[in-house]
Order: structure tokens, then sequence, then C-alpha cells
């Protein structure tokens, strides 16, 4: 009974929240629903891996980084590949290039505190950008995509409609993880090591393997992403950095492990940043939003279990 | 900190390659000893203390972050070193800092500061109005990115436009900083429907918002740029044709100048790409000053070199001749004007100053 | 023979480092100086974590000690050592009442919030332009000591000496024995009648107000601060990893880690100008692959062949609770 | 008035009761035995009692005091000790500075005096070479320091939550002697949470049967175990 009456409290907060942001600006839902579409998709493969091997991957943006890099010179230059097409072979080279990380490093510092896994991944972190500084300066590349200006227009507001596409995105990725954990034997089985490594391990489960397929889907998953995000955003060596904290605080604030929970998350923040953006001359305080947020979301769900 | 330290390292490295195959200066060749200051206050003071006690350099040059720029500043005043700053404008800190002559003698700022830019612009819109009468702009809005660079744009805009013309602006977050919605600051914009719609911003941002300003149907009459650099892939989009920019050199530009067109020619060959940013030739004049002025100088003796510097007059890449002159502060002030240019046709045309114009403007910004 | 090494070493090493000014130029001084503001850093960010809890905090309470010294100069006239102070305190002051909400949480959680605080105060600073001079920063009139180098290298390193002995404080009295206790199990540190949430809330003021002077010796050092200078991401990520790889829970781990790395960084870039941090990054990876205890980790553990413990993972990984 | 009292001590989790209006006491000197079959709320009691866990209702008493809402380290310093069924030694430390701890914390006593007094119970104990890091020990010892740990709270009550699991006969029979020393030399109340019933028998002087969370029996050993309603939850507990 408890759980169904927060359920409808919180269901009637949104709806009146809604409400609320269609009488003053109903753009600003369209944008916040956009950018929380975004904001999902860059998380959800990070939360996977924190998920079940456990790691903190502070090199997440900079894979995001490569993948669009990788998408943008070998798919797009080369093969004159649309990102849309190109997402396929990146990601298959971005799993590639996960297993091979995962075997050189991550799996060398799964026993050793998590600590060592944080700066483990944020030398890898460095190196990747620094890399791309090297090989390619620090210029901004951008590709020039008609379809990403696809515009809709009701009454005499005009917006744009392609950011949808990063929100589909983000709800397949949610969702598909969640059906190839419930229902794959694979995914039952990574479900279980990341639950418990050592009982998974007992039971005859490769639990080494488990962890290296696992970082290598998400890093797969990665290039899927990166290649969207080269649809229509300019990459450059320090395009990551960002987006690992985003993901990282997103991913705390939605509880480890928790997939949909990103979902959720993001359209919260996504929409409150649209909100506080959308008030003339507050803009630059829709940063504190977001870090608002997340801080009271975690304190709140810490003194809840406390309570019970 | 938009600026790639590298592109710039090209430059210094090929123009200075330039001039000792060409006999070096006072028939010795010129040293180039480059220390990356990493985009940071602390490592750009190493760099400074190095190069002044380890390797005992003559002139200074470089520097482009009004953020290293402002911790450099007092140790580059306690060795008083000749430098040749390409960069940093921000008037109200970095020009405060380095104080009135003659204590900041040693210092030859060659890009303009922020009020020189501003008042630059103010110049130019006004001629361009006077030539063009069909061009009639009573309302700006600036979209300026959050940080150092964007308010700074916004503040001295505001002094200069805020009192002649309707000026109203919004911050939007830079693509640089993670930022990846331009949706809001549009919306005022559009709401504001300017004259003339100004973004101060980074080469990241240039397409993206050009690219949601269509999704939103927004298409002032004068559609202006005013990054430090532009992306390498702005001349293949056509979202980019009749956009406005300020810089201070671009590639039409070898249409009237000697000076640009070698400028233009070596880049080309030791970069492999054409320039995307004025600092390229900024950077190229300021290694030619500094060559010209020791050999006018006789030597790298300080009080000669600084009077030889003062005397400057070359003429640069930037379709200008560059002398130095006192600004509200320093006394050593090389450039102050901006120019403002159009693209067309996927090249960079210059509008204003008229004596160096390449293409007449477009006008006005087509719809979409 | 221990005891009395153990002794000579710290005070030989300080010795060297206060007589370093007068024999090597302004260069090696200001190498010097940023490292030890790091090592200070890396210090204070360990005394934390002797209790297990992950500060990802660093970089917001040095740069609150970076504005509280500038603004107190600037606005409310203060001497510069005495801004210095204020620093540190203003710095502790925040960390307390902060501390008084989120010293409750644990693992990842605090560790997000320590960054989202972080991030909050520089959006605050950036924003509030009338007060705080926005994201153009301020500048001082001048600097402390006028900038003359050895003033300024001793300066630092009183702050490292600081650092320096509130940790060997923490470490020679029943503090240590508190934290680690904490660290180990935090039931059992209770029946053992351990106040946890009084020492949690001890370190973690001590630690700030440390990073917070720090922060102001910056500003006084440099003369200016803005946003984006002063809450760089550095500031936390750096400290962090030379204390990792210096090891951890103790004073010698920090300053070694940060002698190592600081150093290396301005070697590689003088043999490498292009691409040092390319090597800097992967020099990271590999110490952390072969050297996960840190280097004095690895030294101790040879001297007293004990093998040492991950004591800080817990089956799945503190992160997965 | 006993030392320790509850009444109607009762947790839930969820949906689950854990504990179920629990009333006992427990006098200075007593030895009292806590069992009943796996899951049947035995360490969730001594959490309540110790503190971890907040009762969802009822209260404890404590030499009249009512501790109900105290914080665990300020019940340790009271005079409520306990040790762990997992045990959980603080692996950075030695042995003489976990038993330290509670000298320390509990005491206020200085690290010099902390130190000889450690050293004492550890040797009243049977305890040596105390610089011996924990993950040296054996689990003799490993159970003889949680008990030294204990009682440098100078607690009047102690419990010992399945302290004998893991020891072999020679070594149970040991520690039977010990915390029956222990007992009488510090007038300490000692609340035994045990599986293995000889041990039972032999230490307790009274016994409460927990089922499901309730007292279904208390009462001396001899009387209890031939309570139907205990044998029939032992079975149960079993099948």
């Amino acid at each position: 009974m408890a759980v169904k009456r927060s359920t409808i409290l919180w269901a009637a907060v949104v709806a009146a929240a809604v409400v609320l942001i269609l009488l003053w600006k109903p753009t600003v839902l369209v944008y916040g629903v956009q950018r929380a579409g975004l904001y999902a998709a860059v998380a959800i493969p990070m939360a996977l891996v924190l998920g079940i091997v456990h790691i903190v991957n502070l090199a997440h943006g900079e894979l995001m980084m490569v993948a669009a890099y990788l998408a943008y010179f070998v798919a797009n230059r080369l093969l004159g590949l649309d990102p849309f097409v190109a997402m396929v072979p990146v990601a298959l080279v971005m799993a590639a290039f996960g297993w091979l990380i995962y075997k050189a490093t991550i799996k060398h510092a799964l026993k050793a505190p998590e600590l060592n896994q944080l700066i483990l991944t944020f030398g890898l972190a460095i190196a990747f950008s620094q890399i791309a500084n090297l090989a390619f300066t620090s210029q901004s590349f951008k590709l020039s995509l008609s379809y990403v200006s696809a515009s809709a227009t009701i009454g005499d507001v005009s917006f744009g409609v392609f950011d949808f596409v990063y929100v589909a995105v983000a709800v397949l990725l949610a969702v598909g993880l969640r059906l190839f954990l419930q229902r794959t034997r694979m995914g039952k089985a990574a479900l279980a090591v990341g639950q418990n490594p050592r009982g998974a391990a007992i039971v005859g489960i490769n639990v080494d393997r488990t962890y290296g397929i696992i970082f290598s889907i998400a890093v797969g998953l990665m290039g899927i992403v990166g290649s969207l995000f080269l649809t229509k955003q300019a990459i450059f060596p320090g395009v990551g950095g960002p987006y690992t904290m985003k993901s990282f605080c997103l991913v705390a604030m939605a509880g480890v492990g928790n997939i949909v929970g990103v979902l959720y998350c993001s359209l919260a923040l996504g929409l409150s940043e649209a909100v506080i953006n959308g008030i003339r001359g507050y803009a630059g305080w829709s940063n504190i939003v977001f870090f608002a947020i997340i801080i009271a979301t975690i304190l709140v769900r810490s003194y809840r279990e406390r309570k019970r | 900190m938009a600026i790639s330290e590298t592109s710039l390292k090209d430059v210094l490295l090929f123009t200075f390659d330039e001039i000792n195959k060409a006999g070096g200066v006072l028939g010795k060749q010129l040293q180039l000893i480059i220390v990356d200051d990493e985009g940071k206050g602390d490592k750009g003071v190493a760099a400074i203390e190095k190069l002044a006690t380890v390797d005992k350099v003559d002139v200074l040059i470089g520097g482009i972050a009004s953020g290293v720029a402002l911790a450099q500043v007092p140790t580059m005043k306690k060795y008083q070193i000749v430098t040749v700053a390409t960069g940093a404008a921000a008037s109200t800190t970095v020009e405060k800092a380095l104080g009135p002559s003659p204590d900041s003698d040693w210092y030859f700022h060659l890009h303009p500061w922020d009020y020189n830019q501003g008042q630059s612009y103010a110049d130019g819109w006004d001629a361009i109005q006077k030539k063009y009468p069909a061009i009639k702009i009573n309302r700006i809005f600036l979209a300026y990115e959050e940080g150092a660079f964007g308010k700074s744009s916004f503040d001295a805009s505001k002094a200069i436009f805020g009192t002649r013309y309707q000026f109203d602006g919004a911050s939007f977050k830079s693509a640089l900083q993670g930022g990846s919605d331009y949706s809001a600051v549009l919306e005022a914009a559009k709401e504001f429907k300017p004259d003339l719609f100004l973004w101060a911003g980074y080469a990241q941002d240039a397409l993206p918002l050009l690219e949601q300003s269509k999704a939103m149907k927004f298409s002032p009459p004068v559609y202006l740029g005013a990054p430090p650099a532009w992306p390498a892939d702005m001349s293949k989009s056509p979202l980019a044709e009749n956009v406005m920019l300020y810089g201070m050199w671009a590639q039409s530009i070898n249409d009237i100048s000697a000076a640009s067109k070698k400028f233009y020619d070596a880049y080309v060959k030791a970069v492999g790409t054409a320039p995307t940013s004025y600092f390229a030739a900024l950077s190229y004049s300021a290694v030619y000053i500094v060559a010209d002025g020791i050999k006018r100088a006789g030597g790298t003796d300080k009080a000669k070199l600084i009077a030889a510097l003062e005397a400057t007059k070359y003429a640069s890449p930037l379709g200008e001749t560059i002398t130095f002159s006192p600004s509200n502060i320093i006394k050593h002030q090389g450039i102050r004007n901006q120019k403002i240019l159009q693209w067309q046709n996927g090249r960079q045309e210059v509008i204003w100053p008229f004596e160096v114009q390449s293409k007449p403007i477009v006008y006005p910004f087509p719809a979409w | 023979m221990r005891r009395p090494l153990s002794f000579l070493i710290p005070l030989l090493a300080l010795a060297a480092a206060a007589l370093l000014p007068l024999v090597s130029g302004p260069y090696p001084l200001a190498v010097a100086r940023s490292v030890l503001t790091y090592m200070a850093l890396a210090i204070s960010w360990d005394m934390l974590l002797r209790s297990g809890q992950i500060s990802f905090g660093i970089a917001g309470f040095f740069g609150l000690g970076a504005y509280a010294a500038a603004l107190s100069v600037l606005r409310g006239g203060m001497s510069p050592i005495l801004s210095i102070l204020f620093a540190g305190v203003f710095a502790g002051a925040v960390a307390l009442i902060l501390g008084l909400v989120i010293l409750r949480l644990r693992a990842v959680y605090f560790s997000i919030t320590t960054l989202a605080l972080a991030e909050i105060f520089r959006v605050i600073i950036q924003n509030w332009s009338d007060f705080t001079g926005g994201p153009e920063g301020l500048v001082l009139p001048k600097l402390i000591f006028n900038g003359e180098s050895k003033s300024l290298y001793w300066l630092v390193l009183a702050a490292v000496v600081i650092a320096c002995a509130a940790s060997t404080m923490f470490e020679k009295s029943r503090i240590r024995l508190a934290l680690s206790a904490i660290r180990n199990n935090e039931q059992s540190a209770a029946a053992s009648g351990i106040g946890i949430f009084k020492y949690l809330l001890v370190a973690f003021v001590v630690s700030s107000f440390i990073q917070g002077i720090v922060g102001g010796i910056q500003l006084q050092g440099y003369g200016f601060a803005s946003p984006d200078a002063v809450f760089d991401s550095n500031y936390t990520l750096l400290p962090l990893a030379m204390a990792l790889l210096g090891g951890i829970h103790g004073t010698p781990g920090p300053v070694i880690g940060a002698l190592l790395l600081g150093i290396a960084a301005e070697f590689l870039k003088l043999h490498i100008p292009y691409g040092h941090l390319v090597v800097y990054g992967i020099i990271i990876v590999l110490v952390i692959l072969f050297m996960p205890q840190g280097l004095y980790g690895l030294l101790r553990s040879r001297r007293h062949a004990v093998a040492p413990v991950a004591e800080n993972r817990v089956d799945a990984g503190a992160w997965g609770k | 008035m006993s030392t320790l009292e509850t009444r109607g001590l009762t947790r839930r989790f969820g949906g689950l009761v854990a504990v179920n209006n629990v009333s006992f006491s427990l006098d200075r000197g007593e030895i009292l035995g806590v069992i009943g079959p796996n899951g049947s709320g035995k360490t969730t009691f001594i959490n309540l009692v110790s503190g971890v866990y907040l009762p969802s209702s009822g209260s404890i008493m404590f030499k009249g005091r009512d501790i109900t809402s105290d914080a665990p380290h300020l019940r340790a310093r009271a005079g409520i000790a306990r040790t762990f069924q997992l045990i959980h030694p603080l692996q950075s430390l030695t042995v003489r500075e976990n038993v330290m701890l509670g000298f320390l914390f509990s005491r206020g006593m200085r690290l010099r005096q902390a130190r000889v007094e450690a050293d004492t119970i550890c040797g009243s104990l049977g305890l040596e070479r105390l610089d011996r890091g924990v993950a040296e020990i054996t689990m003799l010892e490993t159970k003889k320091m949680e008990i030294a740990r204990a009682l440098a709270n100078n607690p009047e009550i102690l419990f010992l939550d399945e302290v004998m699991a893991g020891l072999n006969v020679d070594e149970t029979r040991e520690m039977v002697g010990l915390v029956q020393s222990v007992s009488r030399r510090h007038n300490i109340g000692v609340g035994v949470v045990e599986h293995v019933m000889s041990v039972i028998r032999d230490l307790t002087h009274r016994v409460i049967v927990l089922e499901n969370g309730e007292i279904i029996a208390a009462g001396p050993y001899e009387e209890v175990s031939r309570n139907p309603r205990v044998i029939a939850a032992y079975l149960g507990g079993a099948a």
C-alpha cells in the first residue's frame, strides 16, 4: 500500500509540473526531454559497467570521444557513410577495443581497492584525450547533416525534433539491456556476477569472461552513442570529459545497478535544467540544478534507508 | 583555451624556419624554444621562469588565454623580458595587472584589447550602415558563452552598443564546456527580434548553433559570430552561407596582400590545411616583427630593441600595417581593429574595412 | 635503529626543502611551488581517506579558499597573511556545516556529493558576479611578498609543513586508531565506543581547512582567481593520483607521490614537448597496474615482508553497496 | 530493577517482523542463553540492544535509564558491550590496538594508559604477541581478542554472538571457562547467542528461546530443553 501511495504522489507531482510547464513555455518540455535523452543515452552504458563490473569508469566520456572520432574519420571521411550507418562498424570496433582495454588494464585492477580502479581509468582518460590531441590537434570537427535541423511548428512556435532520436536510443538501450539481463543466458549470468561474483564463480560462471563481455558491450554501446553524438555536436579531444562527470552523477543518483532509473533521473534533470534555462537571466544557474538535485536525491534516499 | 597550442606551435616552427632559411637575422640564426603552458597558470609561470633564467631568452612570444597571462604577468614584470603578446584580450584584468608605462614598456600587445575590438565593431557597423542604406540596425542581441570569454565580450559590447542601440543578451553553456543545447538563448533572441544577432562562443558552437537556429526558424537579418576560431568543416556547411563574422585574417586577404599570400602558402605547406584561426597570422606577424626589430636594433640589447619595436611598421598578412601606440593603460598596443567578414561560397570575405573589402555584403541573411 | 631513522628522514627532508632556494634558481623553485601545492592537497585528501571516505571535492575547498582570500583582501581590506588563514577557516567552517549533513553518506554517494558540491561552489561564484567578479575573476593589486620567488616558495612549504604536522598528529594520536577502525568496520568501531560521526567531522573539517589554506596561498602567490582556474578538476584528480601512486593512509605516501608525479610531469615536458601528457597518462596506468600499493607501500611491504591486504575492497566492491 | 531490561521490543523490516514484542531482563553476574532456530531474530535482538538498529516500538532500559534511541557508541560507553557473529576485526590495526580502542574511546584513557590496560587484559585471557596484525592470528586468538575488545569498554552487560563458532572441542571448552571467569571476575551480565547446546547447558543460568522473533520459552536450560514448543521449533527449523 505504501509503495502505491508514493507512486501516485509522484505521478501527481510530475503531472502538475508538466501542466505548469505547458502553460508557461511548452517548448521547455520539448527541450527538457531531448536533453534528458542525450544524458541518458550516454550514461546508460556506464550504469551497466558500474552495476556489473563494479567499476567507475572515468574514461567513459573519452570512449565516446574516441568513437566519435572513429565515426568521423573512418566511416565518414574514408567510406562516406552516414553516422547512422557508421554506428554499426564503429560499435563493433569499439567493442573489440573495449575487450582489449579490459584484458590489458581493468582486469588486473579488479582485486585492488576501488580507488585504484578510479585512478587507472583516470589515467586512461588522460591518455585517450591527449592522443586525440596529438593526432588531430584540439581543433574541432563537425559534420553538416541537413536532417539534424528537422523542424516542427505548432502554432507560432518552431522547434527542432531531431534530438528525439536521443530519447529513442536511450529508451532502446535501457529496454534492450534490461531484456538482455533478464532473458538471455549471458545476461542472467552477468546479473549473477554483478550481485555476487564469488557465488557466481561457485556455480560455474566464468566471472572474468563475463566482466570482459559486459565491459566490451558497454564500450560497443558507446560506439553507437558516439556516432549519434557526432550527428549534431562538434568533436574535439576534450569533448568527453564533461559527459563522464554527468554520467557518473546520473548513475549515482539512479542508484548503483539501476539502468532504468537512469532514464527517470535524466528526465528529472533534463526538465529542471530546461526550466531554469528558460527563465531569462538565470541560465547560468541551471548547472546548479543538476548538482543540487543529485545531492538532494542521494540525501533523501540515505535518510529514508536509515529510517526503514 | 580554445585554440590549439599545437597549431600555434606549428606556425612558430615554420616561421622561424622561413627566416633562418633566408639567412637569419644579422647573419645569425634565430633559435626557438617552446614551452607548453598547458593552459594552466602555474605551468605558465614555471615556463616564464625557465625561459628567463635557464634559457635566458631575449624575447617572449605567444600567450592566448587571458587566465594564463594573468598568472604570468607578475613573473614577467619581474624579468621585464621584451614580450610580444599574441593573445590576452581581457583589459579589466590583464591590462590592469600590467599597469601603465614605464613599468610595462617591455610588453608589446599585438592583439586588440576587448574595448578596442568593441570600438572597432561599432565603427564598422556605422560605416556599413552609412554605405548601405538598406541595412538598418536598431536592435542587437548577444548570445554569449557563460565563461570568462563570453562574459567579457558581453560587458564590452554592452558598454559600447548599449547606449546607441537596443541591446540585450543571454548566456549559454558552450559545447566546449559540455553544453549541447542552445534552445533557451535562441528563444530569447527570437523573441527580441534583433536586426543583428551576435554570438560569442567557441568553434564547437558554430555549426550546432546554426543548425538549431534553422530548426527553430530563427533567421535574423544579420547572423554574426565571434569565436576565436572556426571549425575545420565550416566551409562545407550550406548553413554557413552569408553568416557574418569578426576576425583579423581570412584567405580572401590573399587577393589584396602579398604578405598574406606568402603567409598562407607557407602555412598550407607546413601544416597541410588552411588556417582556421586568425591567431596563426598573428603569431606569424609577431615573429616577423621581432626579427625586424632585432635587425633595426642591431642586436638584442633591451633598450635598443624596445626602441626599435616602438618604430615598427610591419606590412602584415592581416592586410594592415602594424605599428605600436599607447592604449588605455599600456604604451605599446599594436592592432586595434578587427574586421567584419562574411562567409560567401565557403570563403570568408572581408566586408569592412572597405579598404580591404573583398566582396560586397549580402544582406539580409537568407531565411531558411 | 628504526626509531631514530624514521625521525631523522623527515627532518632531513624538511631541512633540504627549506634550504632549496639558497641553491636553486627561480625556475626549479616555480616548479617546486606547484609540486608542493599538490603535495599539501594530496596529504589533506589522504587524511580524510583514512576514515574510508573518498572525497572528490578537493578543488571545491581549494577554490573556496582562493576566493575567500581574494574577497577578504579586496572587499574586506585584510592583510595577505591573515587572508590565507581566513581562507582556511572559511573552508573549514563550510566543511563543518556541510559535513553535518553529508557525512551520513558513504562510498560512492559521499564521493559524488563532494564532487557535486565543488561544482556548486563554482557555479555560485561564477554567477554571483557583483560580489565575486563572475567568470572573469578577481585580480589582486599585488602579490604577497611582492612576488619574491624564495618567500613564495617558503610560504607554500609552510602549507606543506602544516599539512604534514596535522597528518602526523592524526597518525600519532588516538585519531589514527579511530579513523582506521571506522574505515575497517563501522559497527565494530561503534561497539568500541568510537563516535564515528565526530571523527569523520574532525577529519573532514581539518582536511578542508588545509585545502582552504592552500587555495589562499595559491591566490596570494599568483595574484588572481577565476572560477575556471581555481575550481579546475585537476586540483582534485592530481592530488588523488599522487597520493595513490605514493601510497595511501599515511604521510610519506602522498609526499613521495607528489614529488614523483610533479617532477615527472615537468621533466616529460622538457624532453617530450609534444605529447608529454600522453606519457603522463600512461605512467599513471602502468603504476596502478604494477604497483597497486603505491611506492611507499611497496617499500614498506618489502621491508616487513608482509603480504599487503587490499582492505578497501569488500566482496562486490564498496561501490556496489 | 534489572541492569538491562527491554519492554515490548519490536523491529520490522518492511513487512517482516524480525523481533516481536520481546521483554526480557539481564542482571550483572548472570549468564543468559539466547537460543532459537536460524532466522529467529537472535542477532537482530542483539543489534537492537547494542543500537545498530533502532526498534520500531518498545523500549530499552539500562540501569534505570531509557536508552532506546541512544547511538551505538554511547551504549558501548554506558556499559553494553558485544561481539559480532560475523567477526570483523579491524585489519589495519594490530591485536593490541584492537583491544586499546575500548579503553581509549569508551573509557577515555590516554594512549599510554590504554596500552598498559590492553596488555593486562590480553594477558589475563592468554593472548600474546600483541604486535601481530589480525590477519596473522588463529581463530581462537581472534575470539579471545573479540572478548578482550568487548571487555575494554568496562561493560556491565556483554553480548556474545556465536563466539564458539569455528572452534574445536578443546578450544570451546577453554572459551566456556573463560566466559565464566570473566563474568564472575568483572561481575558482568552475559548474554550468549549460541547454536551448540552443550555450551548453553554448561554456561548459562537461564535461557530464552526465540522463534519468529518472539519469546516462546524462558527458564533454566534443563526445563526449556524439554518444552515441546521449543523442540517443535527446532525440528521445524531443521526441516
